[in-house]
């Protein structure tokens, strides 16, 4: 029977990939394949000063570890980490991290992508945008294909 | 009886706090339900939930959908569509 | 116009994530995911004592830099790095690192998973395995499934 | 007028030397016509092509076909299927 490594946390610090993956693979050499997603702040007209993360404490963690042991179980995962940043972020900074490991690197890949397709989606965080000038921007709108790539899974 | 509500995002922003202790009707049994007294309890849950179709509900912390009956919950989340990741 | 940043190398020594990250995403506020894959030894069997990766100096290389630019054209990149190491690699040792940087996430997951499926069936590097006995073993046989899995992108 | 040959993995340890210089009769048009012409060089190539068909070929460090005409190579790689990654 092979060790599965679940790990689910969320935090405002930001996160060190290198070491991510090391604590879900060190010592095992049964891990093929590990795939990361990092998903960053992106402000390509400038008109952002940063996002603000806000989350359902206890829920955020909660409902993660639900998508992830969904993740384990369809693609016979080894290990999977995701870590969800909450607070301020400033554009090109990091907002969450997804590690998937297996023995062979597609169903790494799906791991990683089914995660982050249903986190997506049903994950509870919010996302407000901080205006360039000061100002207080809107809320993020939900987008339907976010929708559409989580029902890809089906 | 009270029942503890949390709102998040631009729900928590309009309704104007975070949470709250509330006391229900015996005919609110639903969460559609109880999303229409919300709507009755001022211009500020008006405002909240005038949409009440796009407004995500949670009970003790779980996705529910509108027609899930309410009794038993210690907490119910409401708040708008999931933007993270 | 977005910059486009490649990166090509074929080493000895191990690569470190979070750095070929950092070089790919430093200063950039247009990335908004990123995708890498990390290729390891496996020995689940405790047969092995070390994998022995040959490659064609040279056409190595610029057979990496082919399909990564392919991948960067298709998915419309905003970066690719790919390092594959060569020499003997121990049981839970890194071999083979790709990354891809996107705007979005799907076009990063599927610019990674392009670029593997390519780089197993067309860059010229084979695997030999040492036994854990000191024996010299076999070389790794070719896969069909290597195979199938590039054709699922023409 | 010789032509650079380079062999890898097992096609190199079969023949038994990583790379050589030979000259290649007029009528060696294509890579298949080659890798005829090697099989009759002695057993080590024999041993090494007797499947022609599994083995790849690149002419300047580019992969080719095996009715891919020679002419004008610096450098022909010979090597079994590639496995990294």
């Amino acid at each position: 029977m092979s060790k599965i490594t679940l790990t689910i946390r969320v935090q405002a610090q930001d996160f060190d990939l290198q070491s991510e993956i090391d604590a879900l693979t060190a010592g095992r050499k049964d891990i093929g394949a590990v795939v990361t997603f990092t998903g960053l702040c992106r402000d390509e007209q400038g008109a952002l000063s940063a996002l603000e993360l806000e989350h359902y404490p206890g829920m955020a963690e909660a409902e993660m570890r639900r998508i992830a042991e969904l993740a384990i179980e369809r693609f016979s995962l080894l290990g999977l980490t995701a870590v969800h940043r909450h607070g301020k972020i400033l554009p090109g900074g990091n907002i969450v991290l997804v590690i998937a490991a297996a023995p062979h690197r597609q169903a790494a890949f799906d791991g990683a992508s089914f995660m982050m397709d249903f986190l997506k989606t049903s994950a509870p965080f919010w996302k407000k945008e901080h205006g360039a000038g000061g100002t207080t921007g809107d809320w993020v709108a939900a987008k339907d294909a976010d929708d559409k790539a989580r029902d890809k899974w089906r | 009886m009270t029942t503890k509500l949390v709102y998040f995002a631009w729900v928590r922003e309009r309704i104007g706090k975070p949470e709250e202790e509330i006391a229900l009707p015996a005919d609110v049994v639903t969460v559609r339900d109880l999303l229409n007294h919300l709507k009755g309890l001022g211009e500020e849950y008006e405002n909240a939930l005038q949409y009440p179709e796009v407004i995500r509900v949670a009970i003790n912390q779980e996705h529910v959908e509108h027609n899930e009956p309410i009794a038993g919950a210690r907490e119910i989340g409401i708040f708008p569509p999931m933007t993270g990741g």
